[in-house]
């Protein structure tokens, strides 16, 4: 028998497969294809203080290798995701599960990660500061290192549950950025957030999307989340969720190699409602063929050489 | 909600865009009329949504027009192949919510979504009446088939090459006594059909999805009664929680 | 007829198509597919002052939707260029065509561009600041506003021919790059080249280029490169060259509509040699399809809303 | 050069990872043994380069191992369906370059490249030898067919299963007089026929491709004679020019 299980930020996950924030919803739809306790855990969609309805529709768009989603943060508001959701998902999922969270300003981080950090069900806190379908907040805070650094270190104050910081890939230098969360006290990174893009209506003239752009994601992005994963993991010394394009138990290890701890799946759950148990199924036969006994082997295997 | 592999029966062109598709397989989570199908087709990344226009025990018919580059690999897919569909979504019509007199609108691809409806409510012993609207005489569809249910069929075309010449809100003075309204077609239709009547109804709305299923997000939109799902919540929204 | 032709930096072409540099050599290759002069213009591999063999082996790589390259440049040296390369090109291409050129100091780009702009088949200098392939030069002066502007400045003082300064897309704002070469008195912009990423070799647990990283190209960036082509339209006056994922005559109108007064097409050439004749033959009725007489209309269109 | 579109008349499983395709179609581009086609799949960005083993007017042979996705989806396909390649591509084997005695040298794939060489170099009348190296008995292939050209065969393996036990410079003793070599077959194996032998010969390379076509300069590699092109003025290279 293979090992599966990985050491998530002092969180023992049974495999480190984690279906992506804003794609799983709460995790009730997807309990009713499966039993999503098969999963390592899964990152809930994006809690704001308030509750948000997100941009005007249309808000998603299609390229040929994935699709193009401009939401722009819809949630019900933290304190309803508390009440209502949280005691609605304990009756399907029986692990910690990933309170994905995000904010306008740094109080508004630190009131949502601090409500959240004190439900028993949560495991871990994942910090967006990538958003590119929000304005005034969102992506603003994963561009620029000192603003990242700023909501880390404030949220890190309100909580000692693990913190994970989740990057932007519209930026120069993420390894700037990955640095400047460590060093406020992050836990871990998740990268890549969707990459910023558009798609144009060739009848009416006019984008596609309400928003003008949307983030890209799917795999059409995955060389790009590899490679930036790759770089971070020499950046920092902190534990990496590898994301971005993967839809598959080769890309799975391929990410890890490249250093990622665990991965999150995002996309690939739109198309294929299955995608998950179906990666954690064929991980086992996929690592024999390539001799991998321990999954942990391999977390970086890539720089080794 | 469940996946399942389907097999194309048939393929029939019903006009110059518009296909008729038969596919056999377990049809068990298909429960109410107005639900829809999401079906994926080799080389395109999202699913395409289509209405359920007909089931019968591992049987199904769709109907579509084709608008895209999906629509149009779709159409020349053959018999014997395969189609994975997730099936089973949305929340469809509520068939005990009318009168004795419901009253069905269609325009275009909307039609067909009211198609098992209509087979529904006849059975239950309704009087149904339908109105299907077309642009042109060329472009009409699945008359003979809503005739055949039973049902009073009213036709409409914006040119008058058939029918009641104008938009289906035209036919409403011919439509006799009705008391709760079906409805599904473009967007500027249904406002019509809301601005032009006063009685209760359903209305099934379109909308570019992500997922389908309820976990994205992607097909959100407000209401009175807030925020709804078209995917989840919908495609079928209550005259009164509407919100143009 | 439709109105395939466009001007570009002050030359019209006959239509809007042009291969990119890097994948189009010095043109006889294709020369011996189809006869070239039916393009708008090509683009020759990125010329520096010295002969350079680039990066080892492997410097392909492959993702499901495109091509992972770290060449590094391989090339000559312009003086061989002009000696050999371009007498060669005169006999089977009788149009102004694109000098590429790149360097690792500004006094290399000064040179190479000097040299080249005193030769008559050169019609405009692409000034390529974006190479994610080389160390120490390339992308360096593409990912740094003031680097970009000296370079400009520089090419700009020693040739009237027109200057197209090449972007990268792997900056955090792009518009900021752009417009600095504006300012600096670029004559046009051509966006994007390759985005950063790599491959992993799963059996060898080590990255799949020599280079480690290499640059992503190929219908997989086709959103970003327009998102990018939209936002710097936005920003700058001059004409912007759109590139990046293009392989057939929608995403042309695509990349026109977004703001790009011509495309350039890469990746799509290495797989289908006759892609840009193709597209070519293939436009006039695309646009037809989409009621456009004239394809200059559509140039912006899609910021008119 | 030219793309022309095949027709696969068949395949055929020679052991457990290696196949033959034959292919219908114009051949006229290809001129030279030593040749390689790039060939597009469904589904793969990239075409893949493979070697033509054969060639009569009108039919290619080809000889491929399946190590990968790309070749793996090659061996699903089926005659009848069709296959876009470009032929004529690279410089191929000289075959006026060498005596009376040549002595090719293929190592497990890279041996179907030299099959037609033998053959055009014995109707010249030229005597030749062939030495074939495989891991082990079960991996042979196209033993037979090369025997039947009327070429002197000599086989290696690395367990000693069959023919000679070890590399293929193990069989140069058996291999007579010799005042050339064509070799073709993985760098070490190359690079060890060099080191054991003294007389000219020609190389042919494997190496990561972009275009195959001489375009992108992704092939490229030093040569004592300065850059070359596997793809383009190789994949073929003259023993004096080679560098480790
Ligand atoms: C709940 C629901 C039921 C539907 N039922 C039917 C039906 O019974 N018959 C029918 O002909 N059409 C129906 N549609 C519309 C149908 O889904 C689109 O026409 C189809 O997806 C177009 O795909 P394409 O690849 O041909 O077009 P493209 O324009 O290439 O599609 C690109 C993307 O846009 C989406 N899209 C394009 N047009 C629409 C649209 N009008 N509505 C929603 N998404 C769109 C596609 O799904 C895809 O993601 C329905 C839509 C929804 C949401
Ligand atoms: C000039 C030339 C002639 C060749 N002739 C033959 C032949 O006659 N028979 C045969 O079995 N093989 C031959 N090869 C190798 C063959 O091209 C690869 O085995 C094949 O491309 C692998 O594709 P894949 O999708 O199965 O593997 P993957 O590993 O999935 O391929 C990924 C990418 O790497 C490239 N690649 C992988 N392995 C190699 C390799 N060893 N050499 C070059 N590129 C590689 C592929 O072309 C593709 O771009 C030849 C290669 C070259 C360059
Ligand atoms: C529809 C949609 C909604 C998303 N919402 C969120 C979100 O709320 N918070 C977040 O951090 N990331 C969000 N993302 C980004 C994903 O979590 C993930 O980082 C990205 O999609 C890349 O992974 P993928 O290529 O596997 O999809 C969303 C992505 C999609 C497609
Ligand atoms: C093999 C290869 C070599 C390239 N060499 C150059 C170069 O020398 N100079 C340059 O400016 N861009 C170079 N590029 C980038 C392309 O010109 C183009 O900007 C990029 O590939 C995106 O377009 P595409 O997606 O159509 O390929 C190269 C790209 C490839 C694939
Ligand atoms: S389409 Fe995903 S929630 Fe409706
Ligand atoms: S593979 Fe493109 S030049 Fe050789």
């Amino acid at each position: 028998m293979v090992n599966l299980k990985v050491d998530l930020c002092g969180i023992t996950i049974d495999n480190p497969i984690i279906p992506a924030s804003g794609i799983f919803n709460y995790g009730y739809e997807f309990a009713d294809y499966y039993d999503i306790n098969c999963l390592g855990t899964f990152s809930f969609k994006g809690t704001t203080r308030e509750a948000r309805f997100g941009n005007p529709q249309p808000r998603i768009a299609e390229y040929d290798y994935g699709v193009l989603n401009a939401t722009g943060l819809e949630n019900p508001g933290v304190d309803t995701v508390i009440a209502e959701e949280l005691p609605k998902l304990k009756e399907v999922f029986h692990k910690p599960v990933i309170a994905n969270i995000s904010g306008f300003s740094i109080d508004e981080y630190v009131e949502v990660a601090e409500k959240m950090a004190a439900q028993d069900q949560i495991g871990w806190l994942e910090v967006n500061i990538s958003c590119p379908n929000v304005h005034g907040g969102g992506m603003a805070y994963g561009t620029d290192a000192d603003a990242a650094a700023k909501v880390t270190k404030a949220v890190r104050a309100v909580t000692k549950k693990p913190v994970i910081m989740k990057l932007s890939p519209n930026v120069t230098d993420i390894t700037e950025i990955a640095r400047a969360c460590e060093a406020e006290g992050a836990d871990g990174l998740c990268l890549i957030n969707t990459l910023m893009g558009m798609r144009i209506d060739l009848h009416r003239r006019a984008p596609l999307l309400a928003n003008t752009t949307g983030g890209m994601s799917g795999p059409g992005i995955f060389p790009l989340a590899l490679r930036m994963v790759y770089q971070t993991y020499e950046a920092v010394k902190i534990p990496i969720i590898g994301v971005g394009g993967i839809s598959h138990a080769r890309g799975v290890i391929e990410m890890m190699m490249a250093g990622a701890t665990a991965v999150e799946i995002g996309a690939a759950n739109l198309v294929d409602p299955y995608i998950c148990p179906t990666i954690i199924k064929s991980l086992p036969a996929v690592m024999k063929g390539l001799r991998i006994e321990d999954i942990n082997d391999i977390i970086g295997a890539a720089h080794r050489q | 909600m469940q996946q399942i592999n389907y097999t194309i029966d048939s393929q029939r062109k019903l006009t110059d865009e518009v296909y008729e598709i038969c596919l056999a397989g377990d049809t068990s989570a298909i429960t109410t009329p107005g639900q829809f199908v999401n079906l994926r087709l080799e080389g395109f990344y999202l699913r395409r949504p289509l209405a359920v226009c007909d089931k019968v025990e591992g049987h199904l018919v769709l109907i579509y027009k084709t608008i895209g580059r999906g629509t149009d690999a779709l159409a020349r897919m053959n018999p014997g192949e395969k189609l994975d569909l997730l099936v089973g979504l949305g929340n469809g019509y509520d068939v005990n919510a009318c009168g004795d007199h419901p009253l069905l609108i269609g325009g275009g691809v909307g039609g067909p979504s009211l198609y098992w409806l209509a087979t529904e409510l006849l059975a239950m012993g309704k009087d149904v009446t339908v109105i299907l609207g077309f642009t042109t005489k060329d472009l009409i569809f699945y008359e003979d088939e809503f005739r055949r249910t039973g049902a009073k069929v009213l036709i409409t075309t914006d040119d008058g090459t058939a029918g009641t010449k104008g938009i289906v809100c035209d036919a409403l003075p011919e439509a006799g006594d009705y008391d709760y309204i079906y409805a599904c077609g473009p967007v500027p239709m249904l406002h019509d059909i809301y601005d032009s009547t006063t009685c209760g109804g359903e209305y099934s709305f379109a909308g570019r999805m992500g997922c389908g299923f309820g976990a994205c997000r992607g097909c959100s939109v407000q209401t009175k009664n807030g925020v709804k799902r078209i995917c989840k919540e919908g495609p079928v929204l209550l005259r009164e929680e509407i919100l143009w």
